[in-house]
């Protein structure tokens, strides 16, 4: 098992390596100049090389790379080309408002979205499952902004039950926390739900047709049991999967809800750093996210083996 | 040999099922899968119920326990009374009531039929849990004591095993200690040791007399092994297209059967008898395989150690026209040696020659011209064809690699299917419009197409229903008469081997640990081993197809039961 | 009497299984009204050259965000153009943009994926680099991508297709690694043919079904990605109406104009609904195990 | 801290630059106002007034001669000296391009003493109170010396400043929360708050300055008084918050914006006068401007390239721009420019909001007088970057871009950089004009406003035939606010001194 997960470690550093370099290029190829954005609308070409000469703007793109190369395998991320603050900081302190969201999103999700994957696989073909499918299907075809503008709407303008935008963390107070994250993580759940039942239906499906499952009832054991002990258990590991890909999306739609909702995450600070080109702040960024795309991703494969204790490491 | 004989017209009903019919939901017109059933089981009775694939008889035992599958199979007609309840018309928690206190049921695979992912002590326990009010301390004594019972070793441990961890055997015990424990009136037994080697086996229906012995618990035991029917029945029940065509005790049917049909199925049982051997052959050897040894794994860098041996020091050759046959128990390492000759693995040391030439160490370019020499027939006949493919173009595949134009091969197919007795038109067909028999002399045709010299059949038949396993087994047996092929011939039943091989080679864990003319092995056994096997082939000693005792009964001396 | 049967006429064997059911299977109302509403969508926007009342680009100060009228049948946007026409029009390059991107990132993910499944060396390079590619965030990198090429259609789609590829390559090499293992694969090495025909011949007809269902939720999803890029302000320019740039631009206006949201939003998800409704249909009865259970 | 009060206040953008003398962005510039100080500032009738000093000029119009003002001390309690302002206007003249004319014409500036600096010029230069009072674009704030050395090519590290708010720069999230603190030592002038001038009296105890990507959820925020102020509303979305009698929506900055379109002068077609005349002559002023702005409230038609309601301001030939969009005009003109059907690389940035429309709106006004546009799309940044290219087009040049400025930042020739008419030195563009040089260096050494209104004329009447840029009119952008906050002076940079907040 530790041998497994230092593997999978170990395996994790050719695929953020080729990230690394990956972004670089891609950001170095991409037109854009953060001395410009710097500088303002009113300055002069002249003075614009000079501001581009003293951020290294002028290097050769491979002395560049090695300086950056450098500085995160020291663990500095560098300082932001605008701000001129650490980028680690600036990390620091958006990442909680991006991690608690996704958090509470991904509880939402799965505390709704596994029971109906289940109740629809168990009534398969009935109007429960229709009803369900019809959902999953809904939560992938409205774009996520207008999901959002719409539970704004209801919410927090109509009824009035929560504020309209902005962020608190929950050190501040559960409450305020919660009454600022719940439509942003409705919101980006949408998708998610969607996702996590389609999945848990087809899994489920598939388990309740194994041979086991007419063992269990064949001793007479409950409905209830029957899916929720002996089968979801079995079916887990293709929801555990898509429960980490599927973080993907929610990294996507944090984009877009912390937007709409005011939130100082990461997901705006990538966005507005890639639209500044503010480099130091998106390869921070895109390597962060990758990261945790694929820490996720190893938690997720660790944890097949508490659910199917067929699979050791 | 001795058939049970006990008379049960006094013993009390457990189960009576009249003109039962079940058809496809929703399709009241289609043809039902079962047609008005008939079936009585006394108190203490083992009655075996037998017949082709698809015959009906799961759907039989399923629709006892309530539990055919929903949205796809429903009773439309009659009744089934399990000592005075009517299951027909039970409801669901009704039927949940019922089940495993007075009706239970075991299945054929004991991997899938176990929860993977709960103990199995556990997954006994649970129905104790689900139909009594034991304590939890109580519940668990229960239970371990069942699972010494059904004989488990160190039932402490086992009780805390997943069912992965467990063997073949051991996983049908706990099935049976669940099925059990609850001390059921009637067990239902769904083929519960077709998936299990003989030895296994044996044990296994040891275990069920002995329980049914102790319990008193009426039977329904389901197969389409007719040894084994001799073996267990008190009354037997032969079913046809869902019908039963005949029913008569044991003995009655055996030696007097009436019905046409009941005859073609036993006369198709092959005897444990050798063949009379055939006349030595000047030529020489097809293959010669020395010194053949082959581990798996190994591969990775941290996973020296777990490398498995599966076959070791392997020597044998077959002339052509011959047949070499591999007998053994389930992971002796049959298909290892066969795919090592066949090349679809690289073996890890040894020589095999093939018509000449030594192949065991050719790379894949240089192995290509020589793959017309050998052709290898699959276990799996509904997997061993390419789904999307024609019969014609799947034929064709081979010829055409070697340099034959597409119209003459197309008219050597249309030949061959003549020669494994198939229409010609079936030339455009798909793979799933034809039975798995059909199939097989399909997959036949496209090795005997490259005109090898040898043909390996890796369990060509063990998938077949006797009757088709019978008449596949003749078109072997004719195609090696046409064409002198050398035949290596992979199986664990040992009456095909009886029935088609000239030599046998019994393995065990990788290691070849008798070898001979099939009539020496067979007959006098020099190995504990071929003996264990050849005691546990259950009617060794019934002549099925002549309806009475063999006269030559292979009977080895110092087996152990 | 019989013709050889071509390469061709088995890959239209599986076309035909996506709509002759196999026995048993029943297929809803659902599937054909969502058949139906699309066709009649992908029809009304190719055809909407045609019967459009305005130029959807012919801006009109003096005609800003109308109400709907008879002149004007769903109204204006900020520019005065007819929001009818915009919507109308819009829908053939959302569907091209969906549409396109499913091709190609089946198209490629379906080479790379074969090669992958094929040839051991390549797979673990391969796949180290369809990891990072999956690990980087879609949208991220479709902005920077779109930022790299300018928001041209051509770009839009590249950028929503390279974050597809690796999955689409992962499903086919699935497919490959396991169709390998069966026995007619193995049954056509013994019959001597060789590594490419097995894979052309005999694995490929495999990931078609897969990737049939694939590509349709990567068409669907490629519409709402669009609509995502231009809401950032990384999407199609503006002189190319698509449902995504029209509803970007309109979504300021979404509680006093909720029209400019609505209409192109109705029919992006309609037109999404019916493809991921179709493609779940097709996952179903295309799905060998689903076949099995009721057949 | 319970009657604590805060004014939560959404800005037009974020504030991710702490340095207001490298950058020209507004949002920098705003933030200077809230923690620096200055010399002297302009009022609400363009005048200079005394801010942190008062000064005297000698007979010769040589020396300037400013005497700081009692009181003033830095954050860090330090007290502000001359050589703080010494070297603070150095490092500011570096960058700013009025504050280099000055330089040129530098003897020396110095601080005789704590409370004086000396500023000798070789020559006269009439407007250098003007310059130095200017609220935009780069303003000489007041640092402390040891910061203001800071190189003028690299952002200052340190934010102390000697203004009414201390900037908190443990609450600082760069790009989206500022929080600043009543500076509790600073001193007002006795004077009433006009624009920059007179007194600074602060009247909460903090502000917090952050910024909403999405203008809807900043509207519905102020509705439902989850923020107390809104610097800038979209027109469109004024009707929202009309109903609602806790928000006030009202014109702070009268001055408003101009948004101008600039042809690139070295690259063909717009080489060529006669087709850049062309171009002014298919463009309309009001078609452009009520499609950005709809209401016709909040734009207002105007041909002066130095803003209609400035001093300097002139409408003089503009009546091309200001009539109606003269298409038959432009066709004469390409006929006899003899255009070759050159297409026009325009520049349309996607994600700037109040950016997106005029190049729209051009590029269908141009194709209807027989230009061939070539709109091409990209993101501010890539704009920024293409604008600087002097390659040819195939080479990843451009030939035409829009873009604003706030009144004040065109309100004069040295000010407005679009009148630099330098060739290579002058702003993206690269006009050479001698004509228009000629006109800047008689209006730096004119005496009275008589004569530089004069000389104004005349350069508004050269822009118009040269066509150095194009004026497409002003707009206002209408500001809103929670109506408990009261007393907020009209200026065109949203200052937070003078305002009270009543409890709601
Ligand atoms: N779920 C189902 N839906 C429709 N038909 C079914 C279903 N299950 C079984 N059948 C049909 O019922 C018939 C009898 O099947 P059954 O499984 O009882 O055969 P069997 O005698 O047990 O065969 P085997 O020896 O292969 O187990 C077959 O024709 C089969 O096709
Ligand atoms: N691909 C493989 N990798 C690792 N081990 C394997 C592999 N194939 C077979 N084995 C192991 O090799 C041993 C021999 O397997 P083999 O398939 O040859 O047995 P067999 O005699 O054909 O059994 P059966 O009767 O069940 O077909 C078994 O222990 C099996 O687990
Ligand atoms: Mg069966
Ligand atoms: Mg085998
Ligand atoms: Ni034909």
């Amino acid at each position: 098992m530790f041998v497994y997960i230092l593997k999978r470690v170990l395996a994790t550093i050719p695929v953020m390596l080729i990230v690394a370099i990956f972004v670089f290029l891609l950001l170095r190829l991409t037109p854009g100049d953060p001395a410009a954005i710097l500088a303002g609308d009113a300055a002069t070409p002249a003075q614009l090389d000079r501001i581009r000469e003293r951020l290294g703007l002028n290097d050769p793109l491979l002395t560049q790379f090695f300086t950056w190369m450098g500085q995160l395998a020291r663990g500095d991320l560098g300082v932001s080309l605008l701000s001129n603050t650490s980028v680690a900081g600036m990390v620091a302190d958006r990442l909680g408002p991006t991690i608690n969201i996704a958090l509470m999103t991904i509880v939402i999700s799965v505390a709704l979205a596994v029971p109906m994957g289940v109740i629809a696989a168990w009534r398969h073909r009935t109007w429960v499952d229709f009803l369900v499918m019809s959902f999953s299907v809904l939560g992938f075809s409205v774009p996520v902004f207008v999901i959002g503008y719409i539970l704004i709407q209801i919410f927090a303008i109509e009824l009035r039950w929560v504020p309209v935008q902005g962020y608190k963390d929950p050190s501040e107070g559960f409450g305020a926390f919660f009454s600022r994250a719940i439509l942003p993580s409705l919101t980006l759940a949408t998708i998610y739900i969607a996702l996590i039942a389609r999945m848990t239906r087809a899994s489920m499906l598939e388990v309740l047709g194994e041979d086991y499952i007419r063992t269990a009832r064949a001793k007479g054991v409950r409905e209830n049991v029957v899916l929720f002990r002996h089968a979801l258990r079995n079916a887990a590991v293709p929801i555990l999967t898509i429960i980490g890909t599927g973080f993907a999306l929610l990294i996507s739609g944090v984009v877009v809800t912390e937007s709409v909702f005011n939130i100082p995450g990461i997901g705006r600070l990538t966005v507005d750093a890639i639209l500044a080109r503010d480099y130091p702040v998106i390869q921070a960024m895109i390597l962060l996210t990758a990261g945790i795309y694929v820490f996720v991703n190893l938690l997720v494969d660790v944890s097949y083996s508490l659910f199917d204790p067929r699979i050791r490491y | 040999m001795e058939f049970k004989s006990k008379d049960f017209s006094n013993a009390p009903r457990v189960l009576k099922i009249r003109k039962l019919k079940v058809g496809l939901t929703g399709r009241p017109n289609a043809a039902p899968v079962l047609d008005g059933i008939d079936l009585d089981i006394r108190a203490g009775e083992t009655h075996c119920l037998v017949g082709e694939s698809g015959s009906g008889k799961s759907v039989t035992s399923l629709a006892a326990m309530g539990l055919l599958p929903k949205g796809a199979l429903e009773v439309q007609g009659g009744l089934i009374d399990l000592e005075g309840f009517e299951i027909t018309s039970a409801s669901p928690s009704q039927m949940r009531e019922l089940r495993a206190r007075r009706i239970a049921m075991i299945f054929q695979e004991p991997m899938t039929a176990l929860n993977p992912v709960i103990r199995v002590g556990e997954q006994i326990l649970e129905v104790l849990n689900t139909h009594s009010d034991l304590s939890p301390s109580e519940a668990k004594k229960l239970t371990l004591d069942m699972m010494e019972q059904v004989h488990l070793p160190d039932v402490e441990r086992i009780y805390s095993a997943f069912p992965h961890q467990l063997s073949g055997g051991q996983r049908q015990r706990i099935m049976i200690a669940m099925a059990l424990i609850l001390d059921p009136d009637l067990l239902i037994a769904d083929e519960p040791t077709t998936a299990l080697d003989v030895t296994t086996q044996l044990q296994i229906l040891k275990l069920i007399a002995e329980m049914q012995e102790r319990h008193g618990t009426a039977v329904l035991f389901i197969t389409h092994d007719m040894g084994v029917v001799a073996e267990i029945a008190d009354t037997v029940s032969v079913m046809q297209k869902g019908r039963i065509v005949e029913r008569a005790p044991i003995r009655e049917l055996l030696t007097d059967p009436k019905e046409a049909y009941t005859r073609k199925l036993l006369t198709a049982v092959p005897n444990l008898a050798p063949r009379p051997a055939r006349g030595d052959v000047a030529e020489k050897d097809v293959v010669t395989v020395q010194g053949l040894d082959m581990a798996y794994g190994g591969g990775g860098f941290f996973r020296k150690s777990d490398r498995v041996k599966a076959a070791r020091d392997v020597n044998f050759s077959i002339p052509p026209g011959r047949t070499l046959g591999i007998v053994g128990e389930s992971g002796s390492g049959k298909s290892t040696v066969a795919r090592c000759i066949m090349r679809l693995i690289d073996p890890t040391a040894g020589k095999i020659t093939v018509a000449g030439t030594e192949i065991a160490r050719l790379s894949r370019r240089q192995l290509q011209p020589h793959r017309k020499h050998l052709q290898i027939v699959f276990q799996d006949p509904y997997r061993s064809l390419n789904p999307r493919w024609t019969v014609a173009r799947s034929l064709c595949e081979g010829p055409i690699n070697f340099g034959t134009s597409r119209d003459e091969a197309m008219t050597k197919a249309a030949e061959l299917m003549e020669l494994v007795d198939l229409p010609r038109d079936a030339l455009d067909r798909y793979p799933h419009q034809f039975s798995g028999g059909q199939r097989q002399r399909i997959a036949i045709a496209r090795a005997v197409a490259m005109k090898p010299d040898l043909l390996v059949a890796d369990e060509a038949v063990s998938a077949l229903d006797v009757s088709v396993q019978a008449q596949v087994l003749d078109l072997l047996d004719d195609i090696q008469e046409k064409f002198g092929v050398a035949m290596l011939f992979i199986t664990h039943d040992l009456r095909v081997a009886a029935q088609i091989c000239d030599d046998v080679l019994v393995m065990q864990k990788g290691f070849v640990v008798e070898h001979g003319p099939a009539g020496q092995v067979l007959s006098t056994p020099r190995h504990d081993y071929t003996r264990n096997l050849i005691n546990a082939a259950p009617g060794r000693n019934w002549d099925f197809s002549n309806y009475r005792a063999l006269d030559h009964a292979p009977a080895p001396k110092g087996a152990i039961a | 009497m019989t013709e050889f049967p071509h390469a061709r006429r088995s890959a239209f064997q599986v076309l035909t299984g996506l709509f002759s059911l196999p026995p048993g299977a029943r297929v809803g109302i659902g599937p054909v009204i969502a058949a139906a509403i699309l066709v009649i969508i992908v029809l009304a926007s190719v055809m909407a050259p045609l019967y459009v009342p305005y130029d959807p680009l012919a801006m009109n100060a003096m005609a800003r965000l109308k109400p709907p009228s008879e002149e004007f049948l769903l109204g204006t946007d900020p520019y005065g153009r007819d929001t009818f026409s915009r919507v109308m029009t819009g829908g053939r390059v959302s569907l091209l943009i969906g549409v396109g991107a499913a091709l190609v990132s089946v198209t490629v993910g379906l080479f790379i994926g074969l090669v992958a499944g094929f040839f051991r060396a390549a797979d673990s390079v391969i796949m180290r680099i369809m990891d990072s590619l999956m690990a980087i965030p879609a949208i991220l990198l479709a902005i920077a991508l779109v930022a790299l090429n300018g928001p041209s259609l051509g770009s839009v789609i590249i950028a929503i297709t390279v974050p597809e590829i690796p999955r689409v390559v992962r499903l086919v090499r699935s497919v490959v690694l396991s169709a390998r293992e069966e026995p007619y694969v193995e049954a056509a090495i013994a019959l001597g043919s060789s590594m490419p025909k097995i894979l052309i011949q005999h694995l490929m007809p495999n990931t078609l079904a897969p990737l049939i269902v694939q590509g349709t939720y990567i068409c669907a999803s490629a519409i709402l990605i669009e609509a995502i890029l231009s809401f950032l302000g990384a999407g199609v320019s503006t002189e190319i109406p698509t449902w995504g740039n029209i509803m970007a631009e309109g979504r300021t206006y979404f509680q006093i104009k909720p029209g400019l949201i609505f209409w192109p939003g109705l029919l992006l998800s309609l037109c999404i609904l019916a493809i991921n409704l179709l493609g779940d249909t097709a996952r179903d009865l295309l799905d060998p195990r689903m076949k099995k259970r009721e057949g | 801290q319970e009657d604590e009060t805060t004014i939560t206040a959404v800005m037009h953008s974020g504030l991710r630059v702490l340095d207001p003398v490298i950058t020209t962005a507004h949002i920098t510039r705003n933030h200077g106002y809230m923690i620096y100080d200055v010399l002297t500032a302009v009022d609400a009738d363009f005048k200079p007034q005394p801010q942190m000093a008062d000064w005297e000029i000698s007979e010769d119009n040589r020396t300037y001669t400013f005497t700081l003002r009692e009181g003033l001390k830095f954050h860090d309690g330090a007290p502000v000296t001359g050589a703080d302002v010494v070297a603070s206007l150095k490092r500011w003249g570096k960058r700013d391009s009025g504050g280099q004319l000055i330089f040129d014409v530098t003897a020396s500036l110095q601080s005789p003493d704590d409370k004086t600096v000396v500023w000798t010029l070789t020559e006269p230069f009439a407007p250098l109170l003007d310059v130095i009072s200017k609220q935009s674009a780069v303003p000489p704030f007041i640092m402390p010396a040891r910061v203001a050395e800071t190189s003028a090519d690299e952002t200052i590290t340190e934010y102390v400043g000697s203004g009414p708010f201390v900037f908190n720069e443990e609450e600082y999230e760069p790009g989206v929360n500022v929080t600043y603190e009543k500076f509790d030592d600073y001193v007002p002038r006795d004077e009433p708050a006009s624009w920059m001038a007179g007194g600074k009296v602060v009247n909460v105890d903090r502000v917090v300055w952050t910024t909403m990507p999405d203008a809807l959820t900043a509207i519905n925020a102020l509705s439902a008084g989850e923020i107390d102020y809104l610097e800038q509303v979209q027109i469109d979305l004024l009707p929202i918050l009309e109903s609602n009698p806790d928000v006030t929506v009202e014109t702070r900055d009268e001055l408003g914006y101009v948004t101008i379109g600039r042809p690139n002068h070295l690259l063909p077609p717009f080489d060529n006068k006669l087709i850049r005349q062309a171009a002014m002559a298919a463009l309309d002023q009001e078609s452009m401007l009520a499609t950005m702005q709809g209401d016709p409230a909040y734009y207002n038609v105007c041909g002066a390239i130095f803003g209609c309601a400035t001093p300097l301001g002139n409408e003089a030939g503009s009546e091309i721009l200001t009539g109606g969009a003269n298409i038959e005009k432009a066709k004469a003109l390409l006929e006899e420019a003899g255009y070759d059907g050159t297409p026009i690389v325009l520049m349309a940035p996607t994600d700037v909001t109040s950016l997106i429309n005029q190049p729209v709106v051009a590029a269908q006004a141009l194709r209807e007088a027989g230009f061939e546009v070539d709109m091409q799309s990209m993101d501010w940044q890539s704009l920024v970057q293409r604008r600087a290219q002097q390659n040819p087009v195939a080479e990843g040049g451009w030939n035409m871009f829009f873009t604003n400025w706030m009144v004040p930042e065109i309100s004069d020739p040295l000010i407005n950089v679009m009148v630099n008419g330098r060739g290579d030195d002058a702003w993206f563009g690269w006009p050479t004009d001698p004509r228009v040089e000629e006109l800047r260096a008689a209006f730096v050494a004119a005496k009275d406003d008589a004569s530089r209104n004069e000389i104004a004329v005349q350069i508004q009447e050269h822009v118009m035939d040269n066509v150095n840029y194009i004026m497409m009119g002003e707009y206002l952008i209408p500001q809103a606010r929670r109506t408990a906050i009261r007393n907020m002076i009209p200026s065109p940079v949203p200052v937070f001194w003078n305002i009270t907040k009543a409890a709601e």
